[in-house]
Parts: structure tokens; sequence; C-alpha cells
């Protein structure tokens, strides 16, 4: 199962109906990887405990993410900073819409989120595909460092510095009565914010299949790699941007409905620079480019904490010194992947399955010069 | 001093907004008038007109920053000129953006090869006539039959240029794998795509060999039949073996026009340009040798 | 919860507690920009149940106590008390720090049946037992605090123009408001500042510019000692009161001292700012509470000196531990909650005020007193023990004595 | 009047040792073409050395030449250990692992140093001038500050642009092969170039601290404010910097003190923006290089 | 005698072998062709003797000293300047401040070599469209201005060996014509030993003396340049011309 999106190489037909076969296999493949995560997702999430389950929700919004920030970086080249703020976007709005007697559906809710933060991410985006490299990084850091002022600014809606509580959605009916079938256990809340995580994932990994190997997705990276070649052949590369940015910027509008539920809390203390920037983090030592490295990079920002503070602590330190050992780890490991493998996990088992193969093509067939 | 450009032999057909592209259509002319493109104080073109007519192949050449490279950016709307228009189509086209070309029918490629490394030849290739694919978002993003269709017709037209240039075997393959004459083979398939009227050619046999020259002299000759093609080159064998008209640039201006062998034989282009061949290079040099007093005279 | 109570047996089949240990946990800001200063308090914490366990423990049992680092998000926050509930499945969450972080797990907290005592925070959010029945707050609240500061303002200082120098969260909202309450036709200028932000410099001017002579702030103590080096910037000297939170003399002292050019070798540079205490401040070394403390500290923290935070620490602790004793042997979950409902209005700590604990009221420490500091670093007390509450509640005389450490240290059952 | 003179004095001295650290960034980006998010670490930590030295009963300025050379040795350490093995990778790779460093160096400050607060003394007073009736807001300090962050800019632009040393390191940025083609050594100028960031970063750090109080993550403020105006200043230019820093500072004081302090992230973004829209590359961008 | 010996000379890029076993002697004061299709090697085979490419087996001596994986930044100071393949111009730098960085390698060069080209001045000469651009930025050049500054700037360094990667690339009859001139008499006047490698075969060989014929990184043949000029059946089978 690849699910690798910068690197889709269709091949080259072998006559019509064969590469109908194979292009009629993108959707089908899409659906069936979409499935398997799922699939995947509940059984992980019947078969390990309460807490575990609680750090499988928060991979589910970290993936959600660090899916739509691969896209943006990885496939449109544009550098992000600010992503935690476009989440910011989506929790606060999610936050508010919970917050009557009788919310609305869930999806709905989730939607209104991905609109908002669409709607934010089409202005910062339109100042956006101007920029370059650290111009882009800084105009988007700043935008994610400003962007909480906001809510201590309109205190009225937002609450200011306490954030707005999110009352966890009532599991209903149906979902008791299906995990109780499933594992014979009581449905909390917590589990059904996992499921409903879960199922926001799966739903934006199958259009992040589909758009990764569709025209858009080609024209992003057409943008990307060579942007005067890529307006030659017709690309506006301002709307291309745009678009790119405004996807991106919906990816983390659900995360953050998500998240807001996970969290419980919209406030801006949430939405710090530091998660932009562990976003970004999770998209390069994942692999960037690539979706699985998204999923790879996210576990590894939600589950490695607190592994080196449990660590730490079995190790006799105490809980002041086991707090700090976990950044200094976590930074350690960010510069040791980075030297070790710079394309990232998934660039480096790629690139170490490419360079195998072409050493076997080299050793079957000597040189030939076209 | 400038000869004068012929006024348009084909009469505008009557009414009816020009369509963007319709590769139907017999190629038309492509017009540029009066440009005039200043960078601060220095005058890259002063007052330069050129028409390309439908099936001709149409050189530039001139002295290293003459301007050529400047004309191709105006003819395709990198550069704003300071004055000037440029028709095609019978259009004006005001305010032209690169963006626009492919849907205009004019391609081009790049000096240098520009290809998009982190694609295969044959996904270069299919975002060349990307713009031309009618399927949106909405069915990209759901995997929809229809925008799997257009990929499909795309694929094949892709691999079909590919396969007309003869380099059908690279499509899988990387830019960054292949060499630079492939590369070259792949940046024009990714301008032909498009099925464009109007080929603008930067450059194309820079770093060729002879008989590579000569191979891509065939094609460009063989277009013609569905384009025109304008051509910057510095490959005299070249230019004047598949030019039908020339136009020579020397700081800014039109310095001589008309076919190869009228040009070829002008003396303000040989002073210019071509140079009377190696004696009066030679004397070049040992100027500036003797102003240093280190020459020791010899050959 | 899956593998929830196995293997526990003893007074309560409650998670955290067996027949030898009472598991608790709690969150705060052990890196970070909000490190400095709060994470000494789980220090304090750590430092009194060591001394409780090598005492004989509750009951026998002794106080396993997990402190999570949750850097001041409450994303974090989220997270790391997850853990604790779900994995360490502690007892009780004890000490959570901060309005912000800890508002993100009440709801799990009450709905997943887990005390949550002695929040830390001010916030008057924590009391309110309708719907958080388990949570319970400890310190007084800004808003009691910032009425005493308003009544003497008005009552000693009645010319002064009133200045108010706010964190713009609820400490600097829920003080003024208070403050208010007494001195609003006072009062000339309101600014706030933004934590993490450490350019005062406007406010202060703005301070300045109104006029006003007497400037209320509640704030955390590292704004008390940028503010007093802003106000020295600009030879701004107005009276300053500051809010209980903000004046750790001990800390801001030791900061300020260095700045403070020709002042008397060994004064305190914030000699005479008022502000209010609510139990033994660290310097105040002839009580027998801090006494208390200083033996603690000495045995079992880690050698650093004693400061307020680490009081903090074991003052909570204190009132923890003498829940657990009051709950009894056969401790449990609802047990402790029921023991802060009945008794905890009875609690023996070191507060002046008794807590407002009752069945229908989580609120902390119902009062405290006014007082300046003196140049030899201690405090003078300018009013009698304040008794008070949230709203139109009345200001009163609290008379009764304070409490009395017990010889053993250790709050009995 | 006085208000207003004040919180101009204030944005002056605020923008100031913004500008310093932005000078930093500047370097390095000059040098490396990466924007390096552990210069704030770097710097807190050099910092802490000094401070160290201080408590020790040095005199500020040895403390602060201690930081300094501390400051050049932790910048060349890095460009070699780190930053080298990973040129010529992606440009993504680089920020992350300078994020690494960032909160890697700040956890390890926190254990080393402790993560309470420190006062961080001044060689001159701290309290302001009076004029008359009016009181400046204006100290010793902020003029200490003022005259050194100019003497570093006036020291970077000459070394910059009338020095071979700075010809050659610029060349070295932007061309490491064409630049090793013509006889420099690149990759000592690039470890030189970190090295002359790391020191600036120091300076940065101890002007912050000077009359202040500092803790592990006392930068962090400094680390967005400083990049915001590294990039208004156009990343390339030492004067850049230092008009970026200004600039912001004094944006920054006058949202605060007219409008609210709460704003103030949000008229650093404002007047980010509105400097990108006019010019993408920044106010003192000299490239704008040609595409075709 | 040969200033620059190579012998045996292998250079790989990963599985591609660029060069394999390549020698090449080139004499003092003679101009030597290397020519070759696309991808022959010829750009790696300059790019390893300037250091740039670390080779994986053979030697390269210069003026009898082995200077095989020596550092590319000592190689000016020894003496030899390299033009390479693509106007090597340093594109945010101006003109002049390109041209200083060439005359920097001249410092720790023996003054009494002979070199036409010593000063700005002379390079401005030279070529008198840098001089009128001599504060704009490198990037605002056409292609075959900054061919032109790129040729400028390696004299200024005062080389005895030239390496020239394509130095016709881009560039007006003319200006091609000048520049071969002047590298013929700088080689005839001044003992300046030339590297050529170019595409344009027929052009190179009428200034060279000695050719060398790459292919697929092996040497195939190494004639004087009136031999392969003149035998049709070496031009038509590696040259095809
Ligand atoms: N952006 C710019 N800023 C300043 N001058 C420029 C700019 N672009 C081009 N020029 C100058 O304008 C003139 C024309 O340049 P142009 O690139 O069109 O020449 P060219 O004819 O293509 O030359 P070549 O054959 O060498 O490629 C040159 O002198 C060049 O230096
Ligand atoms: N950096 C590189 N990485 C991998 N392969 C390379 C690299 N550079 C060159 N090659 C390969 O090495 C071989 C020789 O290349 P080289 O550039 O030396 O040829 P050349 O004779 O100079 O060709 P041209 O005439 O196109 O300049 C080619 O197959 C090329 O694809
Ligand atoms: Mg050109
Ligand atoms: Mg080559």
């Amino acid at each position: 199962m690849s699910t690798d999106i910068t690197t889709a190489v269709p091949a080259p037909p072998a006559g019509p109906s064969a590469m109908q076969r194979l292009l009629g296999l993108n959707l089908v493949r899409s659906l069936l990887v979409s499935l398997g995560v799922l699939v995947v997702g509940v059984l992980l999430l019947e078969s390990t405990d309460a807490y575990t389950n609680t750090q499988l929700s928060s991979l589910t919004y970290f993936t959600i993410a660090a899916i739509g920030l691969t896209a943006l970086t990885g496939l449109n080249g544009q550098i992000s900073l600010g992503h935690g703020a476009l989440m910011a976007v989506g929790a606060y709005t999610t936050a508010l819409m919970l917050d009557t007697d009788s919310p609305l559906p869930f999806p709905v809710i989730a939607l209104a989120a991905i609109v908002m933060t669409s709607l934010v991410g089409f202005v910062v985006g339109i100042g956006a595909a101007r920029l370059h490299g650290p111009y882009l990084a800084g105009a988007t850091l700043a935008f994610a460092v400003a962007l909480p002022s906001v809510a201590l600014y309109f205190k009225g809606t937002f609450n200011g510095e306490a954030g707005l509580t999110v009352i966890s959605p009532r599991p209903p009916e149906w979902f008791v009565s299906f995990i109780d079938a499933v594992s014979g256990e009581f449905a909390t809340s917590s589990k059904y914010v996992a499921y409903l995580g879960l199922f926001c994932l799966v739903i934006a990994l199958f259009f992040a299949l589909n758009l990764g190997r569709s025209k858009i997705g080609r024209h992003w990276r057409a943008v990307r790699d060579q942007e005067v070649a890529a307006e030659i052949a017709g690309i506006n590369l301002g709307r291309t941007r745009v678009q790119a940015f405004v996807i991106s910027a919906a990816y983390a509008g659900l995360a953050g409905a998500v998240m807001a539920m996970v969290v419980r809390l919209a406030a801006p203390t949430v939405f710090t620079l530091v998660l932009s920037l562990s976003l970004l983090t999770a998209v390069v030592i994942g692999g960037l480019g690539s979706i699985t490295g998204a999923f790879i990079g996210s576990a590894v920002l939600v589950f490695l904490p607190p592994l080196v503070t449990d660590l730490s602590t079995d190790a006799k330190l105490s809980d002041t010194q086991a707090a700090q050992m976990s950044p200094l780890i976590y930074g350690i490991v960010l510069v040791l992947v980075m030297l070790l493998a710079p394309g990232g996990v998934m660039g480096t088992l790629s690139m170490a399955w490419r360079r195998r193969r072409a050493r076997r093509q080299l050793t079957a067939t000597p040189t030939k010069k076209g | 001093m400038t000869p004068p450009i012929e006024p348009d032999p084909q009469p505008s057909p009557s009414g009816g907004e020009p369509r963007p592209h319709d590769p139907g259509r017999p190629a038309s002319r492509y017009l540029a008038q009066g440009v005039t493109v200043r960078f601060g104080g220095l005058v890259a073109l002063d007052d330069v007109s050129l028409a390309v007519e439908p099936g001709q192949v149409h050189g530039v050449i001139g002295p290293n920053g003459a301007g050529k490279t400047t004309l191709f950016n105006v003819c395709c709307g990198f550069v704003k000129p300071n004055a000037g228009s440029l028709t095609w189509d019978e259009r004006e086209l005001n305010n032209l953006h690169a963006h626009d070309l492919a849907g205009l029918g004019i391609a081009r490629t790049l000096q240098g090869v520009g290809l998009f490394p982190g694609m295969s030849a044959l996904e270069n290739v299919m975002t060349g006539a990307g713009v031309r694919s009618t399927s949106g978002f909405v069915s990209a993003a759901f995997g929809l039959p229809r925008a799997r269709r257009d990929e499909q017709a795309l694929q094949e037209r892709a691999m079909q240029t590919l396969s007309d240039l003869g380099a059908a075997h690279l499509a899988p393959r990387y830019p960054g794998m292949l060499p630079y004459p492939d590369q070259k083979k792949v940046a024009l398939a990714r301008a032909l795509v498009s099925e464009p009227r109007l080929l603008l050619l930067d450059e194309p046999a820079a770093g060729l060999s002879e008989g590579e020259m000569d191979e891509l002299g065939d094609l460009v000759q063989q277009l013609t039949s569905r384009m025109s093609v304008l051509i910057v080159e510095h490959h005299m064998d070249l230019v004047m073996r598949i030019c039908d008209q020339i136009t020579v640039l020397d700081f800014g201006q039109v310095i001589a026009r008309g076919t190869p062998a009228e040009v070829r034989d002008d003396p303000k282009v040989i002073a210019a340009y071509l140079g009377a061949e190696v004696s009066a290079g030679e004397e070049i040099d040992t100027a500036v040798l003797e102003s240093h007093g280190t020459t020791t005279k010899g050959a | 919860a899956c593998g929830g109570g196995d293997g526990d047996g003893g007074g309560g089949s409650d998670p955290g507690i067996t027949d030898e240990s009472i598991k608790i946990g709690g969150h705060f800001p052990l890196t970070g920009v909000a490190a400095p200063g709060y994470s000494e308090i789980p220090l304090g914490h750590k430092a009194y149940y060591d001394f409780v366990n090598a005492n004989g423990g509750v009951h026998d049992r002794e106080i396993e106590f997990i402190a999570k680092d949750d850097g001041y998000n409450p994303a974090k926050t989220t997270e790391v008390v997850n853990e604790l509930v779900l994995k360490d499945e502690v007892f009780a969450i004890v000490g959570g720090l901060g309005t912000p972080t800890h508002q993100a797990v009440t709801n799990f907290l009450n709905s997943e049946g887990v005390p949550d005592l002695t929040v830390s925070s001010g916030s008057i959010l924590w009391d309110n037992p309708e719907e958080l029945p388990m949570t319970f707050g400890w310190q007084p609240d800004y808003e009691s605090e910032g009425k005493i500061l308003g009544q003497y303002i008005a009552e000693n200082m009645p010319d002064a123009k009133v200045g108010i120098f706010g964190q713009d969260d609820e400490l600097g909202e829920d003080g003024a408001k208070g403050l208010k309450q007494y001195v609003e036709d006072q009062i000339v200028a309101e600014v706030t500042y933004v934590p993490g932000n450490t350019d005062i410099g406007p406010q202060i001017a703005e301070l300045q510019k109104s006029g006003a002579d007497v400037v209320v702030g509640f704030n955390v103590p590292s704004y008390t000692a940028l503010s007093q080096l802003v106000s020295l910037k600009l030879n701004y000297k107005p009276e300053w009161l500051v809010s209980n939170v903000g004046s750790d003399a001990g800390l801001v002292g030791s900061l300020l001292e260095k700045f403070s050019e020709g002042a008397v070798k060994g004064s305190s540079p914030l000699t005479g700012l008022y502000t209010t205490a609510y139990m033994p401040q660290s310097t105040e070394a002839d009580d027998p509470w801090i006494q208390l403390w200083q033996k603690v500290w000495d045995e079992y923290g880690d050698g650093s000196p004693l400061t307020n935070y680490k009081v903090y620490g074991m003052a909570e602790a204190y009132t923890i531990v003498e829940a657990m004793m009051k709950s009894g042997e056969d401790m449990s979950r609802e047990s402790i909650v029921d023991t802060f409902e009945q008794d905890g209005g009875d609690f023996t700590g070191p507060n002046y005020v008794p807590f407002r604990y009752s069945e229908d009221r989580h609120a902390g420490i119902g009062g405290m007193k006014v007082v300046q500091l003196q140049a030899d670093g201690t405090t003078a007390d300018k009013t009698p023990v304040l008794k008070t509450d949230v709203g139109d509640a009345e200001i009163e005389e609290f008379t009764d004595s304070a409490n009395t450490p017990p010889e053993s240290g250790i709050p009995s059952d | 009047m006085q208000h207003f003179i004040n919180v101009l004095l204030n944005g002056i001295t605020q923008g100031i040792v913004i500008a310093a650290f932005a000078l930093a960034l500047v370097l390095i980006f000059r040098s490396t073409r990466i924007v390096n998010f552990a210069q704030g670490s770097q710097a807190m930590f050099t910092t802490y050395i000094a401070l160290t030295l201080m408590n020790n009963d040095f005199p500020y300025w040895v403390a602060f030449l201690g930081a300094l050379a501390a400051g050049f040795i932790i910048g060349a350490v890095l460009e070699r250990v780190v930053i080298r093995p990973l040129e010529g990778g992606m440009e993504l790779n680089i920020v992350i692992a300078t994020l690494g460093l960032y909160v890697a160096i700040q956890a390890l400050a926190a254990i080393l140093f402790g993560s309470d607060y420190k006062s961080f003394s001044s060689p001159v007073g701290v309290q302001g001038f009076q004029v008359g009736d009016l009181n400046l807001a204006l100290t010793p300090t902020s003029i200490f500050v003022i005259c050194t962050v100019g003497v570093v800019v006036v020291g970077l632009t000459l070394l910059f642009q009338k020095t071979q040393l700075g010809l050659t390191m610029r060349a070295a940025a932007f061309d490491g092969e064409v630049s090793r083609i013509l006889g420099v050594r690149v990759s000592h100028l690039l470890t030189f170039g970190w090295a002359l960031a790391g020191l600036v970063g120091s300076v940065a750090g101890i002007l912050v601290a000077t009359g202040s109080f500092i803790y592990p993550s006392y930068m962090e403020s400094l680390i967005a404010f400083g990049f915001i105006a590294a990039v208004i200043g156009g990343l390339d230019s030492p004067i850049g910097a230092v008009v970026g820093g200004l600039i912001l500072g004094i944006v920054n004081s006058l949202v605060s003190g007219y409008l609210a302090p709460g704003l103030v992230t949000i008229g650093a973004f404002v007047v980010l923006i509105a400097v990108l829209l006019l010019k993408p590359g920044g106010l003192f961008s000299s490239t704008q290089a040609r595409r075709v | 005698m040969s200033v620059l010996e190579i012998k045996n000379l292998t250079t790989t890029y990963g599985p591609v072998k660029a060069l394999d076993s390549v020698d090449v002697a080139v004499e003092t004061g003679q101009i030597t062709a290397v020519l070759g299709a696309n991808g022959a090697g010829k750009t790696s085979l300059l790019r390893t003797v300037s250091g740039l490419v670390k080779p994986t087996a053979g030697t390269i001596t210069l003026d009898g000293t082995d200077i095989t994986g020596k550092p590319t930044e000592s190689m000016v100071h020894r003496g030899m300047a390299h033009v390479p393949e693509g106007r090597g111009v340093i594109a945010e730098l101006t003109i002049e401040e390109n041209l200083r960085l060439g005359m920097r390698g001249a410092a720790k060069r023996p003054t009494d070599t002979p070199a036409p080209v010593r000063t700005l001045d002379d390079a401005y000469q030279l070529f008198p469209v840098l001089g009128d651009r001599r504060n704009a930025q490198a990037h605002t050049l056409s292609g075959g201005e900054r061919q032109m500054l790129v040729i400028a700037r390696a004299l200024l360094a005062r080389p005895t060996l030239l390496l020239l990667d394509e130095p016709s690339l881009g560039l007006a009859p003319r200006i091609v014509a000048q520049i071969f001139n002047l590298v013929r008499a700088l080689v005839n006047d001044s003992g300046l030993t030339v590297l050529l490698v170019e595409q344009n075969a027929r052009s190179a060989l009428s200034i060279a003396h000695t050719g060398v014929v790459l292919n697929l990184g092996k040497v195939v043949v190494t004639e004087s340049a009136e031999v392969l000029q003149n035998d049709a059946t070496l031009r038509h089978s590696y040259l095809g011309f």
C-alpha cells in the first residue's frame, strides 16, 4: 500500500484496456486505503486501553492537519508556520456552535468549521501567494502569533484567555449499541470523540489521495517544481497557490474541530506557535509529501513525549527533571532524524527502495545510452 | 531605417469573438508592433516590430544582450513592455499573462530546460496540456469517472506526443536521470502537447551536438505544417537552414530583417553579429594584449 | 475503563488507592514560559507528602504524588490528565494549576468521577458544585481580594487617584471587578498586559499620564518586578498595591535587588508596597507554620531556598492530607469529596480565614488581610483579617485566632 | 506630549533590541539562506553563561565578552556538527533541525541553570532621565543598548560592504560551488558566518537581559518579533534588520499605548503583510531575480 | 612536458560511471580540446580535475604535484582557473564584485606570470558591456553577457591552466570568434595551457593542438587536432561532422 502522493508515477500505458484498469484503480485504491485505515483504526481503538484511546484521538486531529500541510508544503512547496492558527479557527467555530442547548449534529458543525477556516485560509492565501520561502514563513508565523490575540481582544465572543469550554457530545444510542456489539464495552464520550476523529480522518484521507493523484495535484507540484514552466503551461500561479492554501486550511479547520472536542477547550494558549511548528515538524520527519509520512510524523509527536517522560521517571528522575528531559530528547531526536534520515522516515525508506531497484536494473542490463 | 511590416495579408474574418483556442484552425499571424522595454535607464528594446507569418519559421538573432530574450519575454507576458502592442488571432493581447499563453494556443520553451524535477517525464508532458482538460476540482476530489476519463485522454495524448518525438521510452523516468538531449525532448514534448499554433523556442540548440542540431532542424521544419515558430538561436547553420524570415536585433533595435540570404550578406549584421571571420577577431585580441606589453608576438 | 481497579484491595475499590498507597497527581507548567515560579509548587507538594510518608503516612498508606508537565497549554493538560486518570489511575487530581489549563479538564474529571481538589487558581469557576461536584478551589478568589483592597483604599486613601494594572485574564478582570465595588469613582486609568509580552512601557506610561498616585496590580510576580523597573525608568512613584499572587516579596525583592541603586543595603526595594496575605509568607521566619514548612523543606526539599511557591504547595498538600486523614481508613473518591463538603470549613491549615467548603460551596479560602512590606523584609498588618465573598457579600472582620500547626506537623484525623 | 514621547522612546528601545536579534537572523540567512530558529535559544544560553560569570564576581564587561566568545563558539560548533551535514538537502530539513536545537537547548538550560527567574544587572543605571518636568522613558541602560547595537550594525555593514572577507562571505553564501572555484574557502566562511551570527545573537541576548530578568524561555517572544523584523527588512540586509526592528518596536509600542496591548501581535502582522504586499522581498531586498 | 597529467581517472555518481579510467596529458602551452557527445563525461572530467567531484580512482598531477582529492579552493592558487558549464556568475553580486572575486585568486600567484588581464579595466576593455554595467547585479545580464563575465573573471585569476567548459554556449558568433582568438593568443603569447570542452567540435579543433574524444566516460581517441580534422572516418564516427 503506497500512499505517497508526490511520486505518483502514472505507469506508461500498455494498451488502453490495461490503462483503463490502472486509472480506474485510482479511485478504488483511495477507497480501499481509506477503508483500510478505518478498519485498522477501529481495531486499534477497540483493542487498546482508554488512555491509548485518547492518544489515538489526538493522533487523528494531528494527522488530519498534517495531511493538509503535507499537501501545501509537500505538493505545492509553500511553507506555512501558521496552521496552528488555522486550526484555532476551526476549533473556535466548533466551540461556539456546540455552546447551545441543542447543538447541530457534528457533521454540520465540522462542515461549518471547514468553511470558516477555508475563508480565513483564502484571505491568508491571497497574501501568501506572492511570497516565497522565508518571506512566506515569516508572514505565516506572524499570522500564527497574531490570531490568538483576536480571541483575547473580542472577549465577549471568545471569552479571552480562559477560552471556550467544549462539552463533548454525548454518544448517541446507536453508537453505544455498536460499541457494545463490537467489544462489549460501554461507550464513553471520549470513545465517541475518538470515533468521530477517526471518521474525519478517513474522509480527509480519501480526498487527499484523490486530489494528490489528480490533475490538481499535478498542477500543485508543477508550481512547486518550476514556476516559470508551470506558468507557461497555462497554470495560474496565484490561483493555484491560493487553491492549495484553501484546501490545506480546510484540513486545518477539520482538524481544529476534532481537536476542540478532544481537548474540550478552545483557548488561545492551545494554539501557540509551538503547535504550528510541531505540525511542520511532523510533516517533515514523516517524510515531506507523503501521507504515510504525515501519519508517522504525527504519531512520533503524539507518542514520543509521554514515552520519554515515562522512561525518565522510571530512571528515577524527579518529575521536574523528567518534564525537562522530554523536550531535550525530543529536540535531539529531531536533529538526529534530520541528520540520519534527511528524507524523513518515508523519504528514506522509498530512497532505499529506489536505490535497490536501480542497482538491480543496473546489474541486469549493463549501462546503455539512448 | 527599419523595414516596415506589410499590412496583414489575411483580412479579419467578420464578426464573432475570436475563440481562445481551436486546433482545427489554420495558424494565424503573430504581430509585435513598436515594442519598447526599459530596465531603469537601460533600453533593452526600442520600438521593435516583428511579424510571424502563419506556417513560417521566424528567427531572431543578434549579439548578446541585444534584447532577444527580452523580446521573447514580452511576447509571452513575462515582461510588460513600456510601449507597443501584440496581436494574435486578429486580437490585441492587452495585459498578457504568461498563464494565458496556453489558452491562446501559444507555447514556449525555456532557455535551459526547466522541467519539473519532481515528476516523471510523462507527467511533465501531461502538465503541458493540463489546462485543456475540463474536469474540475470536485470531480478530482471525489475521483469521479469524468476526471478519470479526462486524465486518461490526457495521458494518451502526452504519450502520443512523446512517441512522435521518439521519446516514448522516457515516459516513466525522472528528468534528473535523463541525459541533456533527452531532457530537451521532454521539454519540447511538453510545449507541443497542447497543440499550439505558435511555438516560441529560446536557444533550443544550446548544448546540442551537430547531429542533434540537425535532427532538431528537421523537426522544426516538420512542425510548420501545424504551427508557426519563432526561434532565438546563435547557431547560424541552424538558423540559416530552417528560418523563412529573420529579424536581427542590436542594442534593442531592429537593424535588419529578411530572408536568411539577405540577412547573411547585410554588412550591418556582419559587423554587429556575425563578425568577419577570424582575422577581424584577432585584431581585437592583440589590441588587448598589446596594451599591457606582455605580447611576445607569435603566430 | 479496561483493566481499571484490578488488584486494588483495601478500603475502597476506587482506582489509585490500595492498602499501602494512595496515588494522586496534578498538572503544572514544569517547562516553558510559565515554568519559573509555578514549577516550584509541585516541589512543595512532594516535600510535604514525603514528610508525611516518613511519619507514618495517611492511615498507613503512602502518598504517591505525580506531577505532570503541561507547559501551561490546555491541549497538553488534557493529555497529561488523561494519562494520570486513565493510565496512572490516580485517586484524585490535586493542585491542578492555571485557569485555562484546568478548565480543559474539569468536565472530564467530573464525568469520570475523579476528585479534583485544591485547584491552583483564584478563579471562581471552581466553585460550581451543581455542574462540577468533584471540583474544589483552594486559594481566595481574585474578586474577594479586589474587594478587600478596594475597601482599604476607600477608607485610607479617599482622595487617591487610582490606576489598575491587570493581567489580561480572569486575574485582572475579577480583581478589578472587586476593586471597583469600592473605588469606582476614584479610578483614573485601567491598563492591562498580555502575559508573555514583557514590554509594559506603554501601559506604565499611560498610568503616569493619568496622574494615578495609587496603582493596584493584579498581576503575577514577574510583572510586579517589571512594573517596578519600568516605573523607575519613568520616574513614576505611585503607591503600589499588588494582589497576593504577584507580591511574592522574596522572589520579587531578590529580582529587584540588583537594580536598586542607592537603596539602603539589605532593605527590600519593595518597601512600602501593599499587598494581601491569606497565610504566612516565607519571609515570616517566626511564624510557626513557616517554621514547619522550613523544617519539611530542609529535610525533604532539594536544598534550594524556601520560596512562597513551595510554601503554597506545602499548604495545599496539608489540606489534601487533612482531608485524607478525615476521610478515614476506608477512604473512597466519594468519601473524600464528602469530607471536603462536610468538614472542609473546619480544616486547620495555615490560612487565616477558613475555607468556604460546604455542600453548596466549593470555594476556597474566604479572606485575607492587607499588609505593607517593611524595610527589613517583614510585613506590617494594615488591616485585621477580613472575611468576605464574591458579589455583594459584606467585608467583615474575622476575629477567630489563627490555627497553629500540630506538634507532629501532620493534621490529625 | 510626555506620553507620546515616552511611548515612542519605549518603542525605540524595544525596537533596537528586536533589531539586534534580527541582525543575528539576517547573518545566518546571508550565509546559509535559512532562518535559524535556534538563535534565541543560543542567545539565552550564552546569557546564562554571562550570568554565571557575573555571579562568580567577574565584572559585567568580562561576562559580556565571555558570552560573545561562547556565542561565537556555539555558532561555529552547531554549523559544523548539525548544519554542515544537512547542507545541499532540503531547506526545510535545516529549519526542522534548528527547531530541534531550539527546543533541546532551552531544555538543557532549564536543567543546567534552573527554570526560575534570575535578574541580570546593568553596568549603567536603570533610572530614567528627567528633563525639566519631562520624565523620559530613557535610561542609561537604554542608551547603552542603542549604542551597542549601533556599533554592531556599523561594524557588520563595513565588514560586508568594504572588506574582502565580507565579499567572500557573501559569495560563499550565494553560490558555494562557484566561490570554491574562485578559491574562496566556503566551508570556513559558512562556519564563520554562523559563529558571527552566534556572537551577534548573544549580544542581543545580553541586551534583552540587561536591566531585566532571565529564565530559560525569556527570548521566546523575541524569536517571533525578530523574525518578523528581519523579514520586514528584507532578510538580507543588516540595515534592513535594524529598520525592521525599529518599525516593529515603535508600532508595537504605539499599538500598546494607544489601542490595546492585546493587539500588539496583530499590529505586527498587519505591518508585515503591508510591507510584503508592497515589496514581497521586504524593504531592503536587493535581489528580485530575473526569472527567464 | 605535461602541466596536467590525468591517469586512470574514474568518477562515479552513485551507480553511474561518468569517467572510466581516463588518461589525458595536457602539454604546457597547448590547447587540448575534449570532445564528445552529450553525457560523454566532459564536464565530469573538468569537475574532477578542479576537485569539485572526488574521483573513485586514478590520479591527477599538476606541475608534478599530485592534486587528486585536494580541495577546489586551493586550485586557484596552483594556477588553475575553471570556467564552469552554465554561466557560473554569482547572480546576487554586482559585476564588479564578481570580477574582484576573480582577482583574489591572482593575489597568491607569482607576479611575474605573463597575464593579459590583470586589472578590472583590462576586463572592461575586453568586454565593454561589463564595464557599462559594472555596478549592476549579475542576474540582470543576458545569457551571453554572463558567459563573458565568467571568462573575464577566470582570466583575472592569472591562471597558467585554464579549464573552459563550453565557453561558446549561447554566445554570438562574433563573440565566439573573439573568445577563441583570445584563447589562442593567450596560449601563444603568455604560455597559458588550456583544457577546452566544446560541443562545437569544428571550431574547437580549429584552435586546438590536441583533441581527446570521450565516449561514455572512456577516452576513445587521442589525436593531434590536425589529424582529427582531416581524418574523415574519425570525424564521422566520433564527432558527427
Ligand atoms: N531585469 C533586468 N534588469 C536590468 N537589465 C536587464 C534585465 N533584463 C535584461 N536586461 C538587459 O537587457 C539587455 C537585453 O537582454 P536580453 O536577455 O534580452 O539579451 P539577449 O538578446 O537575449 O542576449 P543573449 O543572446 O546573451 O541571451 C541586456 O543588456 C540585459 O543585461
Ligand atoms: N550530479 C550528477 N549526478 C548523477 N549523474 C550525473 C551528474 N552529473 C553528470 N551525471 C551523469 O554523468 C554522465 C556524464 O555527464 P557530463 O555532464 O560529464 O557529460 P558532458 O559530456 O559534459 O555532457 P554535456 O555535453 O551534456 O555537457 C552523464 O550520464 C550524466 O547524466
Ligand atoms: Mg537570451
Ligand atoms: Mg557538459
